[in-house]
């Protein structure tokens, strides 16, 4: 276990295990991560990263360990009780409100929006607080001027953004982002690192990545998951030359080539 | 002494009755847990077994009426199937609706065929008449149901657990993608499963017959319980629609001795507790059926 | 085996008339114009037609009977219409299938009122679909004639003004049975009651006579409705050693019960008796399964004044029919919609309260029975007289038909219930709505 | 968007007022009340249906359960006609509620299947309890007392064109109501639902209590429908609560188009009960045909006919349309609907 002297982590884990039928996932992952640094978890398919991440955000209950934040035992709440105490996620896969435009996408998510959840006369689009702030965000992810169109209807690229403005709506206290680059070409691939760039700045961000390029340029702090355990953490130039690592990334390198 | 002969009798009644809903709930389940489809017409399918081996039985006689009765059936099921297949990957909601339509299609054309009357099919000479067992006496044809029942939920056991298709239905066939990878024909397992599962229904719609009569409507009292089984033995786990059945059956038999006009409403009540003890019924695993 | 289409020609050409207006109505209903209909019935004004609206029901527990019901009441109308009709109009049937099923009857029933515009109603087996069918004629003021529901209740809390019932009630039933069954069969009786109105209402009356006659009960089971299975109850019954059965158990039970009763050797256990048969639920069973007595309004072997010509002309007009000879059912509907066509004659208009005045009091006298029949003024119940019957012997038979023997009979005044112990409370002709003429 | 009467709400409305005067004829009037009333039904319904993704398939029970409710509160409690009314609202709206903690955390069929076993469960309940419910007799004698209406004087109910506009006014509140909730952010945050529970989850949305409010509400509107049902035909029947009956509102959404307009109910209501109308009166198999017409319109029609109308407006989208959900179907869990929630729009 590392415990850096670094100020009080926002989200701390403590040996989590997580199980499915026999086959262990994750085993006594103990991770902590700092207030305003970008955290990157890598490691090979099936390393456990975005069960992690489920379990981070109670999408799935640990068999032991606990999670939490802000010093906060959180290992019992659901989901909706953590986004609400401001741990934000974008998914792997997308997963974006298909009908609705990217206003409405990035609107509902909106706290501001949330806390009026239960209001059932005010037209939607009069919760002025909410559009304003969706507003901001749209302008933020570099989505001016398609606020009007439907999610469904735009290119892979553009959704990869919304995906992560949702996030942001939320005014995430710490941002998950599940390889936010995945599938992206080279050029929307340099906005989103310009973006996530700005973020980084005044944001704690955990980020699961492939994109060793994209993790090493911008991560502080850079986490290796091997087989459901942590094999190395640290800086990113220590992880470059660690020999687990290297070991365990050729390994699947070869592994997803034959694939 | 006639109260323990009358308990001895519900309790006969109520397990055969439960052998009955276990078969018509697992042909249910099958196609459920296969395609998502719930499977409205699996009610009119079981009426329309009994009234083929209404037809059937005087010509063909009892035992070929009981093999060509569901063969007929399961033939509607799979041109159902036809239908139902362009439902696959939509709104889950049309398969059902597609079913419902074809459940009141299907009685009418009962009306049409039979008549709307109700018919009693009396069972066949070999097992008429009761055993006398001293204090009791019981219904010799009830038992061959029982049996009849168990040897059926013994194939469909030996089906699940020893075949490849078992494998992939229990594995949750509803992943397309895994099927194919491993080689199988998921359009040809899907039409297998429905007609198997209707044939199930035709089946018990004959055994059922003698007992209950024959009415348009009839199914309805096959289909309900059999819906209830499911909520309550879990989706997708065999031993859960039998444990289900026969609860079910035995509940309502017992009700039967002591408040017989709510016998029927006993089943929801126990659904409902069952419910709030375990959300997912007693052997259901989660399913990708809920959130 | 098809109970409504018998009739397909006949049924068809009255549909016809009514499916031509609805379809223009409906059309017009939704293009938002509807008056082509009412147009189209002013243009006919001047020899307008008597409307008789027929609810009958060819679905449900009771489809065998409402299609005899209907067959009466076809021919009782053709016969009119061949002799001019009825004050110089003639008669047109307007039928709606009533499901056995208070709602949807409440449903069509409002069309016929309101759309078809009818005169008259006749049609009813079950007491469920009676009662309110029998509310909504009165808030219309529109005379309808229950034909063959036999519950006390229509005639007592549910009595209306415009309301009148032709068959015989379960107190009838009850309470011609009580001496005969006691003398003849035994005294030790056990009840089976049909855990719905009419079963109640049945079981009551049975016990009020087994006071009367001293008999006692040795015990009562509840059948609930769509039982399929009596065996705990056969032995039930087996082991309380009656020596009379009163099963108060009517429809597709009925016939389950006497199956399962046949088949467990069950009806030699005691003498069974239905106080209330319908030939219908007979027939398919068959004269070995059918057995034990029980009580009836009317049969077509009945050697009585008008029967055999009644049943000729019957057998005529419905040959085709699954039961193609009259039969207590078929009979009440004829009588009740005779008995209508009669008193709109001698009331000579077709004005509700002129034909209500005709009706109440008046004595039938050709009922095809030995007995004549009384429209009782209080209660609007017809005062008739009752059989005790049994089912024939296989080698007794002279058809298929030919099931029942009359026993015993009661004569009309020791049948029906005593005006004291009357519950109606009807509403006066002044505050009946006025309809027609 | 006009936030309260919308230009084709307002066409609906006036047309509707105008009918009788046109429908001078009575049978006429009784069948616009019918769709006035299961209008109110659908509309609640789609709430579920086709905002919420959630194919509730018991309805009928709480449509039906409302008369009882009045019925029992007009004959036996306080008479009078508000009070029962209102009765027969809350009544089932504790119920719904009820049956929603059950069904809230599930979706997709598993929540059909819970909501077609409890509906099935009332159904018997009426007959058990037919001391209160007269079983298969029905719950009769109710009556259309006449209500004072400030300004109108007493309006004698008994008359069917007043009892027209009577549900009238109900109609139009309603419809004016639930068009606000579609557009409110509560709305919203079900449309989110439908489109992706998971995501709503993680953005912070308690999804099962959202869904049991969808659930009890849509149950309300329910209750008045079914109350007004009740009062025109002056009793309570079982048969409304049926399985076949909440098959028919069901189907009712679709062939409008629930899923794709506001308005989808509305014009189903109108289409089924003319349809079952004219069917009923051309064969005594109208059954047949009606069920053939069921399976015919999940094959070919699943949009509905605004569904269909607005493809035609827009056949480019459409069809991407298609190939988002195709390749959606993929990896959404599949309890979820694909298809496009209708928008508050119309």
């Amino acid at each position: 276990m590392s415990a850096p002297a670094t100020p009080a982590p926002v989200l701390e884990t403590r040996g989590l295990r997580r199980a499915f039928g026999g086959h262990v996932v994750l085993s006594d992952v103990s991770l902590t991560f700092a207030p305003n640094r970008l955290s990157a978890i890598i490691g090979p398919n099936g390393a456990g990263k975005t069960t992690c991440f489920n379990l981070l955000t109670g999408f799935l209950a640990p068999d032991a360990g606990q999670i939490l934040f802000e010093g906060r035992d959180i290992t019992a709440l659901p989901p909706d009780r953590r986004a609400r105490l401001g741990i934000c996620r974008s998914f792997q896969v997308l997963n974006l409100f298909d009908d609705y435009t990217v206003l409405e996408n990035v609107r509902v998510a909106v706290p501001a929006m949330r806390r009026r959840g239960f209001d059932l006369w005010t037209p939607a689009g009069a919760v002025s607080e909410a559009e304003d702030r969706a507003a901001a965000i749209i302008r933020r992810v570099g989505l001016a001027g398609r606020e009007h169109v439907a999610a469904r209807f735009m290119s892979y690229g553009q959704r990869r953004l919304l995906e992560i403005g949702v996030a942001l709506a939320g005014e995430p206290a710490v941002l998950l982002m599940d390889e936010p680059t995945s599938g992206l070409g080279s050029r929307p691939m340099e906005t989103l690192r310009e973006l996530v760039q700005r973020l980084a700045e005044g944001l704690t961000i955990v980020v699961i990545e492939h994109d060793m390029s994209f993790v090493l340029s911008l991560s502080h702090h850079v986490v290796v998951l091997h087989r459901g355990t942590v094999i190395a953490e640290g800086p990113p130039a220590a992880i470059r030359d660690h020999a687990e690592v290297r070991e365990a990334y050729l390994g699947t390198l070869r592994y997803t080539r034959t694939a | 002494m006639p109260e323990a002969a009358e308990l001895v009798t519900h309790l006969l009644n109520g397990l055969v009755l439960g052998l009955l809903y276990a078969v018509v709930a697992l042909g249910f389940m099958l196609i459920l847990g296969t395609m998502e489809v719930i499977n409205f017409s699996h009610g009119v399918l079981f009426a329309l077994g009994g009234y083929f081996s209404l037809s059937l039985a005087p010509h063909v006689g009892w035992w070929a009426a009981l093999v060509l009765a569901p063969l007929l059936v399961g033939a509607i099921g799979l041109v159902l199937e036809l239908g139902v297949r362009r439902t696959y990957g939509r709104d889950p909601l049309f398969g059902l609706l597609f079913t419902f339509g074809a459940a009141l299609a299907l009685e009418e054309v009962i009306r049409i065929v039979w008549g709307a009357r109700g018919y009693t099919v009396s069972a066949p000479a070999f097992v008429a008449g009761p055993f006398h067992l001293g204090f009791l006496f019981y219904s010799k044809y009830r038992v061959l149901v029982a049996v009849l029942a168990v040897a059926l939920l013994g194939l469909v056991w030996w089906f699940l657990e020893r075949t490849p298709y078992g494998a992939i239905i229990k594995a949750g066939a509803h992943d397309g993608e895994m099927v194919r990878a491993l080689g199988i024909d998921l359009t040809r397992m899907r039409s297998l499963v429905f007609g198997l599962g209707t044939a199930m229904a035709g089946v018990a719609g004959v055994i059922a017959a003698p007992m209950w009569s024959l009415k348009p409507t009839v199914g309805a009292d096959a289909v309900m319980p059999a819906f209830i089984v499911v909520v309550i033995g879990g989706i997708g786990s065999f031993w859960g629609a039998v444990l289900g059945g026969l609860m079910v059956g035995l509940v309502s038999g017992l009700s039967n001795l002591v408040v017989p006009r709510g016998s029927i409403l006993v089943m929801y009540l126990l659904m409902t507790a069952v419910l709030l003890w375990r959300p997912r019924g007693l052997l259901g695993q989660k399913s990708i059926l809920e959130l | 085996m098809d109970t409504t289409g018998m009739d397909s020609t006949r049924g068809r050409r009255t549909g016809k008339l009514t499916r031509r207006q609805v379809l223009t109505g409906a059309a017009a209903f939704g293009a938002g114009v509807g008056f082509i209909g009412p147009w189209r019935r002013a243009g006919a004004q001047a020899k307008k037609p008597i409307l008789i609206g027929l609810t009958c029901d060819a679905t449900g527990t009771f489809a065998d009977s409402g299609q005899a019901d209907r067959r009466g009441m076809i021919l009782a109308i053709e016969e009119a219409n061949a002799r001019g009709g009825v004050l110089g109009r003639s008669i047109e049937p307007r039928w709606e299938d009533t499901e056995t099923d208070a709602s949807v009857a409440v449903r069509k029933a409002q069309r016929l009122i309101e759309r078809d515009r009818i005169d008259y109603m006749i049609g009813a087996l079950s007491s469920g679909v009676a009662a309110p069918l029998s509310e909504l004629a009165q808030r219309h003021g529109i005379i309808y004639f229950n034909s063959n529901s036999s519950a006390d209740t229509v005639t007592n809390e549910k009595c209306q003004r415009v309301n009148f019932v032709w068959d015989a009630n379960n107190w009838m039933f009850a309470n011609a049975l009580g001496p005969l069954v006691a003398k003849t069969l035994g005294t030790r009786w056990f009840i089976l009651t049909h855990d719905y109105v009419w079963g109640k209402n049945q079981t009551a009356a049975t016990r009020e006579s087994a006071k009367k006659v001293g008999a006692q009960e040795v015990g009562e089971l509840l059948i609930p409705q769509g039982t399929r299975d009596f065996s705990s109850q056969l032995l039930r019954i087996r082991s309380a050693k009656p020596q009379v059965v009163m099963a108060n158990v009517a429809g597709i039970e009925q016939t389950a019960l006497r199956e399962q009763a046949y088949e467990f050797g069950a009806d030699k256990d005691a003498a069974w008796v239905f106080p209330q048969q319908d030939f219908p639920d007979l027939v398919p069973l068959g004269p070995k399964k059918a057995f034990g007595y029980f009580c009836t309004t009317w049969h077509y072997t009945l050697n009585e004044p008008g029967a055999r010509e009644f049943t000729d002309s019957f057998r005529k007009r419905w040959a085709g029919a699954p039961i193609p000879v009259p039969d207590n059912v078929s009979c009440n509907g004829y009588l009740a919609t005779r008995e209508l066509l009669r008193a709109i004659e001698r009331a000579g208009t077709t004005r509700n309260h002129e034909v209500i005045k005709a009706l109440e009091g008046h004595v039938i006298k050709d009922t095809f029975r030995k007995y004549p029949s009384t429209i009782r003024p209080w209660d609007h119940l017809v005062g008739q007289m009752i059989y005790l019957a049994r089912t024939k012997r296989e080698s007794e038979m002279k058809e298929r038909w030919d099931m029942i023997e009359m026993v015993a009979d009661v004569a009309p005044e020791l049948a029906s219930p005593p005006q004291s112990a009357s519950k109606c409370k009807m509403q006066s002709v002044a505050e009946t709505p006025v309809y027609g003429g | 968007m006009n936030r309260w009467v919308p230009l084709p709400m307002l066409g609906l409305f006036l047309l509707a007022a105008a009918l009788p005067s046109v429908l001078w004829m009575g049978g006429y009037t009784y069948l616009g009340t019918e769709v006035m009333i299961w209008a109110i039904f659908a509309l609640g319904y789609n709430l579920l249906l086709g905002y919420t993704g959630l194919p509730a398939f018991g309805h009928g029970a709480f449509f039906g359960m409302a008369g009882y409710f009045l019925g029992a509160t007009q004959k036996w409690l306080t008479g009078g006609l508000w009070l029962p009314l209102a009765a027969g609202v809350l009544g089932t709206m504790l119920c719904g509620g009820l049956v929603g903690l059950f069904v809230a955390r599930r979706r997709g069929i598993y929540f059909s299947l819970l909501t077609i076993a409890f509906g099935v469960m009332f159904w018997f309940l009426v007959f058990v309890l037919d001391a209160w419910t007269g079983g298969e007799d029905g719950l009769t004698g109710i009556q259309r007392l006449s209500v004072t209406v400030p300004g109108a004087g007493g309006l004698a109910l008994r008359d069917n064109v007043t009892f027209y506009y009577f549900v009238y006014a109900f109609f139009v509140a309603s419809t004016i109501v639930l068009w606000r909730i579609v557009n409110s952010p509560f709305g919203q945050v079900i449309r989110a639902i439908k489109q992706s529970e998971t995501r709503a989850r993680a953005l912070g949305y308690d999804t099962p209590r959202y869904k049991w409010a969808v659930f009890t509400l849509s149950c309300g509107f329910a209750g008045l429908a079914g109350g007004l049902y009740t009062l025109a035909r002056y009793g309570a029947f079982a048969e409304p609560m049926s399985l076949q009956q909440s098959g028919n509102v069901v189907l009712m959404c679709l062939i409008g188009g629930g899923f794709a307009s506001f308005y989808g109910p509305v014009l189903g209501v109108v289409v089924f009960l003319v349809l079952r109308d004219v069917l009923s009166t051309l064969t005594d198999h109208w059954m047949l045909l009606y069920g053939l017409l069921f399976m015919g319109i999940i094959l070919f029609l699943p949009e509905g006919i605004l569904g269909l109308i607005q493809r035609a407006r827009r056949p480019t989208r459409f069809h991407d349309t298609q190939a988002a959900e195709a390749a959606r179907t993929g990896d959404t869990p599949s309890g979820e609907a694909p298809g496009p929630a209708p928008r508050g729009g119309g």
